[in-house]
């Protein structure tokens, strides 16, 4: 019962054909809701790290004589909301949507979103009408975790619409328990519940849920408070007691996000001696940081948030201890008549940056005192990204020896292994630092060739443990992906993770 | 019969940031179908005389004193519709430059249609076909054309015949005319002036023709009013002041003609310019250029000498040459 | 050091029979833009065909109706704006081949009619005076403007710093003569330049002309409407009708003839300052003709009342009258071939 | 420090006609109104000037623990913003870079369009068709269009804000000096002047330049307010300034969602905005006026 | 008449030339590359060179600026990087909220600045004059992106009577003229109305008091006319000049209501432009930009032959 409208922060409507854009907000919003994949995340608990589960793949394994070859059984009786079913052969041809330039229902704006999330896949193919076969290039245990990332679109709806995916766009149709019902481009999406669901503990309660974007915080935080929409993300710390004092609900939690510091392990940096990565690691006083938040963040215990289940038990604690950094920065030669300057990227702005100026000066205040003195270059987001791929070396990033970057860490690839591979050393990859440790390269290939789901997070745990051990990151907070509700919203469960289940909300 | 004109004893002044004494003492009589051209040098109080006489000054900054009577009513007493119905009935007025006096975003047809139906009440069909009819008096060449004609598309000559019939649409008693002709060639000039000299006999108003150009006063007028200095130093009829000026002021003008100067000789021209008006005038304003002052004229004002009937003289001279 | 010692004219150079500026033909149409592309769709022919000469030492006075192109011919004469055609030879030499633009402005400037638009009006009247003097690297621009301006009657010491707004009209005139003389020039245009002012001040400018003219012995060339100042200052009346010469003569011959239909109105178009004898026809009806398609042939045909078919077919040459060699006169009246019906003959007393 | 350039007396030392700017001068001291605004305008330049010598705090150290201090706070007279800096010190600090990005666009416009304009205005013919062909094309934008969308393309940052707002107002300054020029052009004074053998360039100097250049100068001042605006607008948008730089603008937009919890902190910025912007239009209107010799 | 609209005509063609140039190189003078916003921010080199030629960025100014105008004739603007879809399609449903905005803007800031204007104008010099120049210099001086959220706080937020944003409850798609819909309209307008109300009352004001201190209005009252008629001709005689003050006014509204549009979250041409720009969206920036530009133009257009048609001075020229 009841419409929830919700203040999205993206400009626009993510891309409704299937493979969302918008970052981690297209994927919430119109990926999960409209979509299904076949393995996905569960989004039903508060408490716990979300892991993966059954979507429309019922059972999965690896072939143990040839370990690139993966075969997926599929759910029954799934239909898409078209009413078309959703066989092996969908799986088969929403791959080639994304991998195939040639095929015909090559969608570039899609690919473009989706192609890199599955770096893995080699060939596919129909085994049987329930039955996939994947063939991966390499052994690579997190298959699972890419494919979560593929969301599967009705054939006969594009067929249907004149194979032209700017029809489906206006008219698209997945498996999800959403199905969307109009749509005005930059303005609003509306979505009425699918009542042929599968899961049936999913179908959505409401009668509408209705997607507004307002990328201005401000706008967010009137409309929520003038009662235009029901729900806003992220909404701005300063506005919080304002909207609290008014009944409005803040929901938050625990998220794999973290906000760091990617250091440069080129020749020459600073970086490279593990006493002052540690000593920085212990100068930051980040509960002080948490009234600038508003309270929401977690602050670091190491790359991934402490409630992760790959946080394991590093050595090395991160904490506030000022004398041990200071005692780790004299061991290392430096002292108040000796300080060592350091040139810091920042960005004023960026997605998921929290408030980077007053934080990054923040740090700068902390690191001052153990006689690190910062300098910043400031750019603007874009660019920055640009640096950020262009990686420590490159002359663009003018010596700078640290990128304060924020990260999408929800699966092992993204979480871990594509900032420090030495096989993803920018601007080839996403390792900006130039970092590469054979250990580390190993624990790497024991992730990906580690294909029982308990042993892999042991073996994450453990790559973790390194990564703090190693102080291989300055690791400062953890956003809480913060949301402000009317008190009219209810039966809301925030899970840990980047996408949320709404099919549980009503609205009183 | 009432007089046409009665002025009596005006004073003028403009108040605010300068003060300027613009009419000093002028009194004026006029009868009917009397047409008396107003003569004097720029700044000397011609066209202040005309619009005082209309109630054209802006109220705030004026100041009047003295008496004026038009047709037996008293102008200064109007207000309110009953200055409306005078403005344009009684007494109309033709400014100096048509190209400015003429709205320039509605027809002529309409401008004096405008005025008819105002005056006399009548449809806009009929306003307009007395529209055309003035047109044809002032000899417009096809009338029936310029009549949706806007002042612009008209040559300056054409404007001023405008301006007149527009002025003589509600048959006033008086016309106004301030230097109608000063920006018209000498061959469009002799035309309006026998164009005036015509509709005036015609309609038997009075008209006072303001003008600098000594000529132009002997072309329209029977009588002469000089001024100078926002006073009135000599009056007569025209053939009076051409033939036997009393005046030193007034000789100097006729001098300055150059009508029958000699080639090459040297001008009697009067030296200096004219005195400021910022304060009242005490003494004989002409004085200071005059060729013949002498101690007395800086005694006091001149006195008014009258050599004959409705001729007047302000001047010390003329007095001692009366008296001898 | 006295005005006189300062006044250093370029020599005379062709000697006194020579005269000062012989102007042969001059044409100046300005075009007009019109139409869908802003094309030049019709030209004013503001000057056509125009030619004088003026000797050393006398004052030409141009007459018309306005809009005819005195001002035109004025401007083209000093180089203000370029000629379309014509030559304009100044004492014996001709602009453009032996005589340079620069050194032409020497020796011939100009007063214009309105006395507040031709002075700067951000400059003291004194900087006006002394501009030209500088511009030319003459001596002491300042001494020789100040007693300039002593010269035409204005104090240097009362008004060397004023501006012009603080002067009254007769007086930047007057600043108007002295800038022009600054320059030492032969030959001063005169445009209208008295036309603006009272009767009584323009007595005074008058006289302060003839003196200087005496004095310095300059020659001018005289613009006015009003026939009565220019026949006080002329020595010779060039009478002009849309763009074209329609007669020229020393003074007392036009007086008592005026050869061409078109002078004898503009001469009957004077008040005549007679009350018992005013004027009782006018002589000219109508507004000149739209100069941007001047009538064929003789341009005066569609007002004259003379006008026979020849007139608008031929245009009049200027000729000499009968026995008058310095009598001028562009009229088929007077032109014994021309095919009029009065051909020769004049117009009827 | 800008207006200092582009103030009233500036004008006094390009000609030597002291007589017109000290009437000029004379006229302005006696209207009250252009008085009280040039002396507000007058101590926020002075004291943005004059800023590192005023005892303020550093306007760019914040404070996580006083963040938001209400006006009146003690030791913070204005309050604090959202990183804890103080309010004071930082709207001081801001009007140096507000004033700058504000009036700098104006007075580099106001030299080159002056000259583009007066050329086009004295020279004429082809020069003017082509100066003012390309300055129609520019015209065709709404400012406020052309100012973002230059703005938006190059990026944030002072110096493009500079150039991008410069563009914005060369064309409306070129054309109001090309229309008053080449009304100069007409008038008698410069074809006497021409008559003299004078070169054009010493015709411009000493007779064009002197009278184009105020009413060119009285427009300009009133493009001031709206520059600044426009300045402190594309800040607020976040393609102007960069943070953490103080500007009223910028500040206006950090300061956004504090309105609800400081409200009166929040709007400061924008009351400096506003009686800038304010003091900006009512002196130029005095100097309109002012330069009226004709009154 | 026709031939003066012709001429003009003409005269804007070169102008849009020069317009789709500009235009043409926004995206050019941008530094880096258009694209980043779009590709993930892992993309390969390779995927990245892919991309930029799907984009055409690949070749040679000229032969971009070609392809693109010639696209352009046939009302193809590109697709926006960012959404994939047609520019012009984005762009003219923006614009016409635009309108809608800048129009009810102007319903409301035109009939108010005349009238202020003209009670100045007319009572020149006295209280009731500088009262409204006083009021009008404060419209002109007011930031109005910050009166907006100003407007926001008391309006919506505090007192809760009127909406904070987005064009009606169920977006610009479903516009009606009703109260529900129109509420909406009202803080944006208000806001944006205040800068033209200062405006055309103080142009009004100005020519109100130029007119009547003009010959031919004394000329009126000497032919006897009333304050009412007077007034009449004033007003005519004000129109041709309001009127062009009104149309460039109205070109402002349109084209100048990004930051507006950004504090209402109105879907108008001014928050897709501020969209293009934090998205690198060039094309969008490109198209819209061009688009206002050109009706900018063509409003220009519409005022001089209006302002022909009721002034009968200009047409002859
Ligand atoms: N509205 C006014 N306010 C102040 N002074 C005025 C006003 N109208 C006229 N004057 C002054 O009154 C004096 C007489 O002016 P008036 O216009 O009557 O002169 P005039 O004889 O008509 O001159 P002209 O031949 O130049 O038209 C002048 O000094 C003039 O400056
Ligand atoms: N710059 C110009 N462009 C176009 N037409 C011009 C220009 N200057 C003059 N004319 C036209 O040329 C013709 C002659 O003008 P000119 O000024 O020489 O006449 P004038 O005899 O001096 O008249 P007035 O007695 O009015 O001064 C007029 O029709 C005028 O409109
Ligand atoms: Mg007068
Ligand atoms: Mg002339």
């Amino acid at each position: 019962e009841g419409t929830l409208r919700i203040g999205m922060t993206a400009a626009d409507i993510p891309l409704t054909t299937g493979q969302t854009d918008q970052g981690g907000e297209g994927m919430r919003f119109m990926g999960y809701t409209v979509y299904d994949s076949l393995i996905e995340w569960d989004l039903t608990s508060a408490d716990k790290p979300s892991m993966l589960i059954p979507g429309l793949a019922t059972d999965w394994s690896v072939d143990p004589e040839d370990q690139t070859k993966w075969t997926f059984t599929l759910r029954e009786g799934v239909t898409f909301h078209d009413g078309s079913p959703f066989n092996a052969e969908n799986v088969v041809w929403n791959l080639d949507k994304l991998l195939v330039e040639g095929s015909e229902q090559y969608d570039p704006r899609q690919a473009a979103q989706g192609k890199s999330r599955i770096p893995a896949i080699a060939s596919y193919s129909v085994v049987d009408d329930l039955t996939v076969e994947i063939v991966t290039k390499e052994p690579d245990a997190t298959l699972p975790y890419q494919l979560a990332w593929i969301l599967m679109s009705s054939k006969a709806n594009w067929e249907a619409l004149g194979k032209d995916w700017e029809q489906v766009a206006m008219a698209p149709s997945g498996t999800g328990p959403w199905k969307l019902e109009t749509f005005v481009p930059r303005e609003r999406a509306e979505m009425v519940p699918f009542a042929d669901y599968w899961d049936e503990s999913r179908i959505p309660q409401l009668d509408k849920l209705v997607l507004i974007p307002l990328p201005e915080p401000n706008a967010r935080a009137a409309a929520l408070m003038s009662g235009q929409v029901d729900w806003i993300e992220a909404p701005a710390p300063d506005t919080i007691p304002a909207m609290e004092g008014n009944g409005f609900v803040i929901s938050s939690n625990a998220y794999p996000h973290n906000w760091t510091w990617h250091l440069s392990r080129v020749e020459g940096s600073p970086w490279n001696d593990i006493r002052v990565r540690k000593a920085a690691n212990l100068a930051i006083d980040r509960e002080g940081m948490a009234p600038l938040l508003g309270g929401l963040m977690v602050p670091a215990k190491g790359f991934l948030p402490p409630s992760s289940q790959w946080f394991g038990e590093p050595e090395f604690d991160i904490s506030y201890d000022l004398e041990t950094a200071k005692a780790l920065m004299t061991e290392a030669g430096f002292g108040p008549e000796n300080h060592l300057q350091v040139k810091a990227l920042i960005s004023p702005s960026g997605s998921g940056q929290m408030l980077p100026l007053p934080m990054n000066e923040f740090l700068q205040q902390s690191l001052a005192e153990i006689w690190i003195d910062v300098e910043f270059m400031v750019v603007e987001w874009n660019q920055m990204i640009n640096l950020w791929r262009a990686g420590a070396a490159d002359p663009s990033v003018e010596g700078a020896m640290s990128i304060n970057f924020t990260y999408f860490i929800q699966d092992p690839f993204t979480g871990l292994i594509r900032h420090l591979d030495c096989n993803l050393i920018a601007p080839n990859g996403t390792n900006w630092g130039h970092y590469c440790d054979p250990e580390m390269q190993d624990l790497f290939a024991r992730i990906k060739t580690t294909f029982d789901p308990a042993e892999q997070d042991a073996v994450m745990r453990e790559t973790h443990e390194k990564y703090v051990d190693d102080a291989l990151f300055l690791m400062v907070t953890h956003d809480v992906a913060p949301r402000a509700l009317s008190p009219k919203v209810k039966g809301f469960v925030q899970a840990q993770n980047w996408y949320q289940n709404f099919s549980s909300i009503t609205m009183e | 019969m009432t007089r046409l004109l009665d002025i009596r004893n005006l004073t003028l002044r403009f108040t605010g940031k300068r003060t300027v004494h613009a009419l000093n003492n002028v009194s004026l009589a006029m009868e009917q179908g009397e047409t008396l051209a107003l003569l004097g040098e720029s700044g000397s109080g011609k066209s202040v005389t005309l619009k005082a006489l209309l109630g054209l000054l802006p109220p705030k900054r004026t100041q009047i004193e003295g008496q004026m009577t038009v047709n037996g009513i008293d102008v200064l007493s109007l207000s309110g519709r009953a200055l409306q119905k005078y403005r344009g009935g009684e007494v109309s007025m033709v400014f100096q430059e048509p190209a400015l006096a003429l709205d320039p975003v509605y027809t002529i047809g309409h401008q004096i249609a405008e005025s008819v139906m105002r005056h006399k009440g009548v449809s806009r069909a009929e306003a307009m076909s007395t529209a055309l009819d003035m047109l044809d008096r002032v000899r417009i060449p096809s009338a029936n054309r310029r009549l949706h004609n806007y002042p612009h598309e008209l040559s300056g000559g054409m404007r001023q015949r405008v301006m007149i019939a527009l002025a003589l649409a509600c048959r006033p008693r008086l016309l106004l005319a301030d230097e109608p002709t000063t920006a018209l060639d000498a061959t469009v000039q002799i035309q309006i002036l026998l164009l005036l000299r015509e509709l005036q006999k015609e309609f038997g108003m009075g008209v006072i023709f303001v003008t600098h150009d000594i000529g132009v006063a002997v072309e329209i007028s029977e009588r002469v009013a000089v001024m100078y200095a926002g006073q009135i130093v000599e009056e007569g009829t025209t053939r009076e002041i051409i033939k036997e000026a009393r005046h030193p002021y007034t000789q100097g003008l006729l001098a300055a003609n150059l009508h029958d100067v000699a080639r090459g000789a040297r001008l009697n021209a009067i030296p200096g310019a004219p005195p400021s008006l910022e304060v009242k005038p005490d003494a004989c304003s002409f004085a200071p250029r005059c060729p013949l002052a002498h101690a007395d004229c800086l005694k006091g004002l001149p006195p008014m000498v009258h050599p004959a009937p409705r001729r007047r003289v302000a001047c010390v001279c003329a007095e001692r040459m009366a008296a001898e | 050091m006295s005005v006189t010692e300062s006044f250093a004219q370029t020599p005379d150079k062709g000697g006194p029979a020579q005269p000062l500026v012989i102007v042969r033909d001059l044409q100046k149409h300005f075009p007009i833009r019109g139409g869908i592309l802003g094309r030049t769709t019709a030209h004013v022919q503001a000057v056509d065909g125009v030619s004088f000469s003026v000797r050393k030492g006398e004052t030409l006075g141009i007459v018309g109706e306005s809009g005819c192109g005195k001002s035109t011919t004025a401007r083209l004469l000093i180089g203000l704006i370029e000629k379309d055609k014509g030559e304009i030879i100044f004492d014996g030499q001709a602009l453009g081949e032996s005589l340079s633009l620069r050194d032409l402005r020497r020796d011939v400037q100009m007063v214009f009619q309105d006395s507040y638009a031709s002075l700067n009006p951000r400059l003291t009247i004194l900087d006006s005076v002394a501009f030209g003097a500088r511009v030319q690297g003459l001596d002491e621009p300042e001494d020789r403007a100040r007693s300039l301006m002593a010269r035409v009657g204005l104090d240097p010491d009362r008004f060397a710093h004023r501006y012009p707004h603080e002067l009254s009209g007769g007086q930047r005139q007057r600043v108007n003569i002295a800038r022009a003389l600054a320059m030492s020039p032969r030959l001063v245009v005169l445009d209208e330049a008295v036309s603006a002012l009272d009767k009584s001040v323009e007595a005074q400018v008058l006289n302060l002309l003839t003196d200087l003219r005496r004095e310095y012995g300059l020659t001018y060339i005289f613009i006015s409407h009003d026939l009565n100042v220019v026949r006080y200052i002329s020595d010779r009346i060039l009478v002009m009708y849309l763009g074209e010469v329609v007669e020229v003569a020393p003074v007392d011959s036009i007086w008592q003839q005026q050869a061409h239909p078109y002078t004898r109105s503009l001469f009957s178009a004077m008040p005549s300052m007679d009350p018992d004898n005013r004027t009782k026809v006018p002589p000219l009806a109508g507004d000149p003709p739209n100069p941007i398609n001047p009538p064929s042939g003789c341009r005066f045909h569609t007002r004259c009342r003379y006008a026979e078919a020849v007139c608008k077919s031929a245009a009049p040459r200027l000729g000499a009258l009968p026995g008058a060699p310095d009598h001028l006169t562009a009229c088929h009246l007077h032109d014994a071939a021309s095919g009029h019906s009065r051909a020769g003959m004049g117009i009827p007393a | 420090m800008a207006l200092a350039e582009s103030g009233p007396l500036a004008g006094a030392g390009a000609q030597k006609p002291q007589g017109y700017w000290a009437g000029v001068g004379a006229r302005l001291l006696r209207d009250p109104v252009a008085m009280i605004c040039a002396a507000v305008l007058l101590a926020l330049i002075l004291s943005a000037v004059f800023a590192p010598w005023l005892g303020l705090a550093d306007p760019y150290k914040g404070s996580m623990i006083a963040r938001l201090k209400p006006l009146g706070t003690d030791g913070y007279p204005l309050g604090t913003d959202e990183q804890g800096r103080d309010m004071l010190a930082r709207l001081i600090y801001g009007g140096r870079l507000t004033l700058f990005i504000g009036l700098m666009p104006v007075v580099l416009a106001f030299f080159i369009g002056s000259a583009l304009g007066i050329v086009a205005g004295y020279v004429g013919g082809m020069v003017n068709t082509v100066i003012m062909r390309v300055v129609d094309v520019f015209f065709a934008f709404p400012s406020v269009l052309l100012a973002i969308a230059i703005s938006g393309a190059l990026g944030a940052g002072i110096v493009n804000s500079l150039v991008s707002l410069t563009i914005v107002f060369i064309p409306p300054i070129t054309r109001v000096a090309e229309a008053v020029t080449s009304g100069v052009r007409g008038l008698d004074y410069i074809d006497a002047a021409r008559a003299t053998g004078a070169s054009a360039w010493t015709v411009i100097r000493v007779h064009v330049i002197g009278n184009v250049l105020s009413p060119i100068f009285v427009y300009a001042t009133s493009l001031t307010s709206v520059c600044m605006i426009l300045a402190a607008g594309l800040s607020f948008l976040g393609i102007g300034v960069r943070p953490p730089e103080p500007e009223w603008g910028l500040m206006l937009n950090t300061l956004r969602s504090a309105i609800y919890v400081n409200p009166w902190l929040a709007a400061l910025p924008g009351v400096m905005i506003f009686l800038t912007s304010l003091c900006l239009n009512l002196l130029s209107d005095g100097l309109r006026s002012a330069m009226n010799v004709r009154d | 008449m026709l031939s003066y609209f012709l001429r003009r005509l003409i005269l804007v063609l070169p102008v849009a030339f020069g317009v789709s140039v500009i235009c043409f190189l926004l995206v050019q003078i941008a530094p880096g590359d258009p694209l980043t916003a779009i590709m993930p921010v892992d993309a390969t080199a390779e995927e990245q060179a892919a991309m930029r030629a799907a984009y055409g960025l690949d070749k040679p100014l000229p032969v971009q600026y070609a392809i693109w105008i010639g696209n352009l004739a046939q009302g193809d603007m590109g697709r926006s990087i960012a959404t994939g879809r047609p520019v012009a399609q984005e762009v003219f449903g923006a614009v016409q909220n635009s309108l809608l905005l800048a129009v009810s803007a102007a319903v409301i800031a035109f009939p108010l600045g005349i009238f202020l204007g003209f009670l100045a104008g007319y009572f020149r010099d006295t209280t009731l004059d500088k009262v409204v120049t006083a009021l009008s210099i404060t419209g002109v001086s007011v930031p109005n992106y910050w009166l907006g959220i100003v407007l926001v706080i008391i309006f919506s937020v505090n007192l809760g009577w009127l909406p904070s944003m987005g064009a009606g409850p169920g977006g610009s798609q479903d516009w009606a003229w009703d109260w529900l819909h129109m509420r909406h309209l009202v803080l944006p307008a208000v806001t944006l109305a205040v800068v033209p109300i200062g405006i055309v009352a103080r142009t009004v004001r100005a020519l109100a008091g130029d007119i009547l201190t003009m010959d031919f209005v004394t000329a009126l009252y000497a032919k006897g006319m009333s304050r009412a008629d007077v007034l009449r001709h004033v007003a005519r005689n004000a129109a041709a000049t309001a009127l062009s003050v009104m149309g460039l006014q109205l070109g402002y509204l349109l084209g100048g209501s990004i930051l507006i549009e950004t504090v209402f979250n109105w879907p108008g041409s001014g928050f897709l432009l501020s969209n293009a720009i934090f998205q690198r969206d060039l094309p969008l920036l490109q198209g819209t930009i061009l688009v206002l530009a050109l009706f900018f133009v063509a409003m220009n257009l519409i005022v001089d032959v209006a302002q022909a048609a009721i002034d009968p001075r200009i047409k002859r020229s």
